[in-house]
């Protein structure tokens, strides 16, 4: 047996005392869950989806369950940038773990307007840019799947921020590596993918589709293995750090992303399922290492043999 | 609120479609309130995601206990649950109802498994009132002896008559309002959503104070993905989005601003 | 009580008893299930993929069991038109079901050319060309997903076969609206969707890919919601007919499909599961038809009240 | 072939890890030959879309059973199946052994499980000869006694010495084979892919008969899926994918092409 492993990395410059972060969305804005996770243990926590001003999200019902996940059509409801720094950053400031803002807007200049305000508030250790949303009419999906469009926004925030730029990539999209390509040229600090897969559900008694929203993003372990392959593919494409989820529910579910090239993973909809489940991820990760002598993550990203 | 293993105690049918599943959970039940609810997650639903939420019906020493309708898939996997088995739930979660303000004439309004959380609550004050419970047969009506044994006064009403009076549980209030001369009502109500609107609608054209338990289907349970939010009318007039599991379940009527 | 509710339905032309057929690669050739399932009873029952000469396919493993689903990278083994036809049409001829044969090349020529041989063939119903399939290196999903490889090809098939040509779409693609309307124009008498979504399961003791062909295909109650909003939008975008399938196991799975704009749907992973589900499916269909007093099915297509 | 819907008649455990589940088939009971298995749905296995080959244990009168071991989560899922339960499954499947091709000297080689079909073969013949069987430990070893009681030779190997000779079946077999002088063995062999190849080389070196049931992943188990092939040589010399669920699962070891 080996000495103890170091499950720490550092991703686009953040330090994290180990590469499990929770999902944007899936944990609020961090004191909802205080109560049942310790915040110190994460490696970083990823806030809700933040705009400039508040945003009222969509209407109800919006989330259902399906089998092997869920389908979320939240809308990005959220407190804006002000509203989020005052309420949430006094918070947040109080533990020693890095706080990545998810932001997204309805159009370019808000992506940058918003970037750019996060740029003086202290305590943000990075940006996740969510050009991925499938539940907001503009805005989010649109950037994401179209080539062009992803490049010159990344390019466009990259101008506005100095903090580390995760863009978080659209899954539904045949092939991921060009846009991870495209994202690290215009100036990504690293990647985070993969989002929702857009999806649906109608009440066959009503005829109607059971989210206000019609459409939504399916989440959870039905994922994964989609998951799997879009962050295996981004991953090969890229130099920069990639952030692997989809459907993690055990450590094996998110040993598969890092095998696979993810430096880092985020859990999501299974923090709703089990709030144990980023501490049973990263202790089984930690275990993993020492098993399989392995002296850091590092030596275990990207390692899957063809 | 704390993730709690608990054991099961026992796990009955208590009349009608409804079954009783009784726990050790002492931290659970030490802590909670009337009107607050447990996140359940359902043993062996492999592929299911979401916890199920469920009104603590009782809470004693180290007992707590619900009462549930088997509606879909996750209360009919509930039915095979053992005795001996271990439940893992996260709670009490929820506001509760405030008991402070129930003045000296109580009303609570129950619809089908409604009445858990209000027997929870009958049992907790000193005042006593009147219980209207409502259900479409009497195998919907539940704890009527919970209610009668602390003193309370039960109307029953069934939309087949086959069981109280024949009728909708708010033609029952109605009536009984009529006859209320002293100290004005305040409505306790848990039941379906039309239920809650009706009774909700009646306490604000009296000027009557009614607290509502809603019923959303939940994410979380805690506050953290917005699934389960409701229109609320602020102090200054504006409507805002509140989390049901978080802010509520419990909401004055008066600003509850409901779907057209 | 309104009389006795129509189940049967037109396709392309292609007249079925009922609204559910059997997808490809999920029924063998015919044989393979008959003893299990009445295949009179089918609506049509379409074969596993078929290229010009006798395919290998893929290397073992080709199948692995995943939540909510399972994935194949099967690699179209197969007999070839010449083997198919000599073996199987003999005794797919003995039945009054219509029998669509799902097509391949690994280039276009190859596709025209298979096309053209079935022109001759007797007792083919109609032509389901596989423009999705992620599990063959040429061929396959590459035309799928590009927009103006999936017209020309369909084009150029169109010319060759004079039966009716049914576009198999890919599902990972973000607008399937713009393939369906691309592949009516191009020639195709009806469309079915959605084939599987290309996934991968890593085994973390051998850090190898689990399938051998490394990549495969998502199917099973896990795709479901993802499928019913692809044929959802795919409808909306054409005036032919669509082929709803993907994950259903009940009629309520197949009901949504239709609601939301199928014409029929067609059981794949859930024979696996039960043999028994088309049966079912279509039993449970005609009895939704009952009970709301639907004359026909197509009363029913594309009802979805948004 | 058939769908049938077998009643649990016992449900136990019989060494080891390895549990007998006796199920009412009469169907499959009756039609079934030995090296012939099941394709089973594991019931309240939600989120699951495969069935479970297994192969034949035992198929008398309207009795069928099966002998499993825990390996994963369906087999997990088995352990909960209940006396009374209702057990969906496809059979009888596959080509079973050839016992006619039998000869005066067989030798039955076991691994694991794979003593099931071998016991099911050894009482529906009427020759005798000598069953080899090879675990890891003592807890590995299986059904000695339904062999001795049909009068078998029984030779038991362990790799860690817990029981019989301590090594490797092929050991055992080798040591066996070189006193051999009167008729050639034929084997029957049925456990992990290493023994089978294993056996499969000594036979074809030797000139003898080797009869194998492989052991591979299967998606539907009737021979529509292709999901189960192994590549076999055909009689011109020509190798192709063969279906072990259809096809076999039995083949003869010198027509079987073994991967790298
Ligand atoms: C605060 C609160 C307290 C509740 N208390 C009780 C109680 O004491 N006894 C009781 O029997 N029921 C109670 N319910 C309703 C109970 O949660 C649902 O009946 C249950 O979730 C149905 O689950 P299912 O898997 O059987 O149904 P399915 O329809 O299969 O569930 C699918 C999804 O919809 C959700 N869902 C379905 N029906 C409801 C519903 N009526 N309300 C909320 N979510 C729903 C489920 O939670 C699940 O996420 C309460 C609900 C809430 C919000
Ligand atoms: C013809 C045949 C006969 C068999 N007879 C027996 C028997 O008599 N007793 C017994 O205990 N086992 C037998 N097996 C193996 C048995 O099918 C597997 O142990 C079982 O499927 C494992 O399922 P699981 O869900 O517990 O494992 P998991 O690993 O969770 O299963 C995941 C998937 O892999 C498949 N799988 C996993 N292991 C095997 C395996 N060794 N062989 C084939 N598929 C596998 C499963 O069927 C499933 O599709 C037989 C297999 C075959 C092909
Ligand atoms: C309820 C919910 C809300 C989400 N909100 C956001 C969001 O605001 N911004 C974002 O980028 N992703 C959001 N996501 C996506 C998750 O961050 C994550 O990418 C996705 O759910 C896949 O991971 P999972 O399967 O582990 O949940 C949300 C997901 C869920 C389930
Ligand atoms: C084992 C297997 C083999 C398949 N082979 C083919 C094929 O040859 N051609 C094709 O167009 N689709 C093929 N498919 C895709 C199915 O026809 C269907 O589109 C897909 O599985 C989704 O439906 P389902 O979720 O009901 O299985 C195959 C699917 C499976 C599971
Ligand atoms: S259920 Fe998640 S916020 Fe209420
Ligand atoms: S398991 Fe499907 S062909 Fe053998």
């Amino acid at each position: 047996m080996s000495k103890q492993s170091d499950i720490g990395v550092e991703i686009a410059g953040i330090r994290m005392k180990n590469p499990v972060m929770v999902a944007s969305g899936t944990f609020g804005y961090g004191p909802e869950y205080a109560d049942l996770v310790d915040i110190n243990g994460l490696g970083a926590i990823v806030v809700k989806g933040i705009c400039l001003e508040a945003c009222e999200g969509n209407d109800v019902p919006r989330m259902i369950e399906v089998r092997g996940g869920l389908i979320n059509a939240i809308g990005l409801q959220g407190p804006g940038v002000d509203g989020f720094v005052e309420s949430y950053m006094p918070f947040l400031r109080q533990f020693d773990t890095p706080v990545i803002v998810n932001i997204w807007g309805r159009d370019e200049e808000e992506y940058e307007e918003v970037a750019a305000r996060f740029d003086d508030a202290e305590g943000i250790a990075g940006l996740e840019l969510n050009i991925s949303c499938p539940n907001v009419k503009s805005g989010g999906i649109a950037f994401g799947t179209d080539l062009k469009m992803a490049a010159d926004l990344i390019g466009r925030v990259r101008k506005r921020t100095s903090l580390p730029l995760i863009p978080k990539l659209a899954p539904n999209v045949p092939q991921v590596g060009l846009f991870a390509k495209a994202a690290e040229e215009a100036g990504a600090d690293a990647l985070s993918l993969i989002n929702t897969l857009p999806a649906m559900v109608i009440d066959i008694e009503t005829r109607r589709p059971v989210l206000a929203n019609r459409v939504g993003g399916l989440s959870g372990p039905a994922i994964h293995p989609v998951a799997v392959k879009q962050v295996w593919e981004a991953a090969q494409a890229v130099s920069i750090p990639v952030i692997g989820m989809g459907g993690i529910e055990t450590a094996e579910d998110a040993l598969e992303f890092i095998i696979a090239g993810a430096a880092a993973v985020a859990v999501g909809t299974a923090n709703f399922t089990d709030p144990g489940t980023v501490v049973r991820v990263i202790d089984g990760i930690a275990a993993y290492l020492q098993r399989h002598d392995l002296a850091s993550v590092s030596e275990l990203v990207g390692s899957i043999r063809e | 609120m704390q993730i709690e293993k608990a054991t099961v105690k026992t796990h009955d049918l208590v009349g009608g479609d409804y079954r009783e599943l009784v726990l050790t959970a002492p931290v659970t039940a030490k802590a909670a309130v009337p009107g607050q609810f447990v996140h359940l997650r359902v043993p062996r639903l492999d592929g299911s995601v979401l916890r199920r939420p469920f009104s603590i019906y009782r809470a004693r020493d180290d007992r707590l206990s619900i009462l549930y309708k088997t509606v879909g898939r996750g209360t009919r996997a509930m039915e095979t649950i053992a005795v001996g088995d271990t439940v893992d739930m996260i709670g009490p979660l929820g506001n509760g109802f405030p008991l402070d303000a129930m003045g000296e004439n109580p009303a609570l309004v129950a619809g089908g498994y409604g009445v858990a959380p209000l027997s929870f609550l009958a049992g907790e004050v000193d005042v006593r009132g009147t219980v209207f419970i409502g259900g479409a047969t009497a195998r919907d009506i539940l704890c009527v002896g919970d209610f009668e044994s602390l003193g309370w006064t039960v109307r029953i009403t069934t939309e087949d008559g086959s069981l109280g009076e024949k009728g909708l549980v708010t033609a029952a209030l109605d009536a009984w309002v009529a006859t209320q001369q002293g100290t004005p009502p305040v409505y306790y109500a848990c039941g379906p959503d039309g239920m809650l609107r009706a009774v909700g609608q009646r306490a604000v054209a009296a000027g009557h104070t009614a607290w509502l338990s809603l019923d959303k289907h939940m994410g979380c349970g805690v506050g953290a993905c917005l699934a389960c939010v409701q229109k609320i009318r602020g102090a200054d007039g504006s409507v805002a989005w509140k989390r049901v599991c978080k802010d509520g379940p419990i909401f004055e009527a008066s600003v509850i601003e409901w779907d057209a």
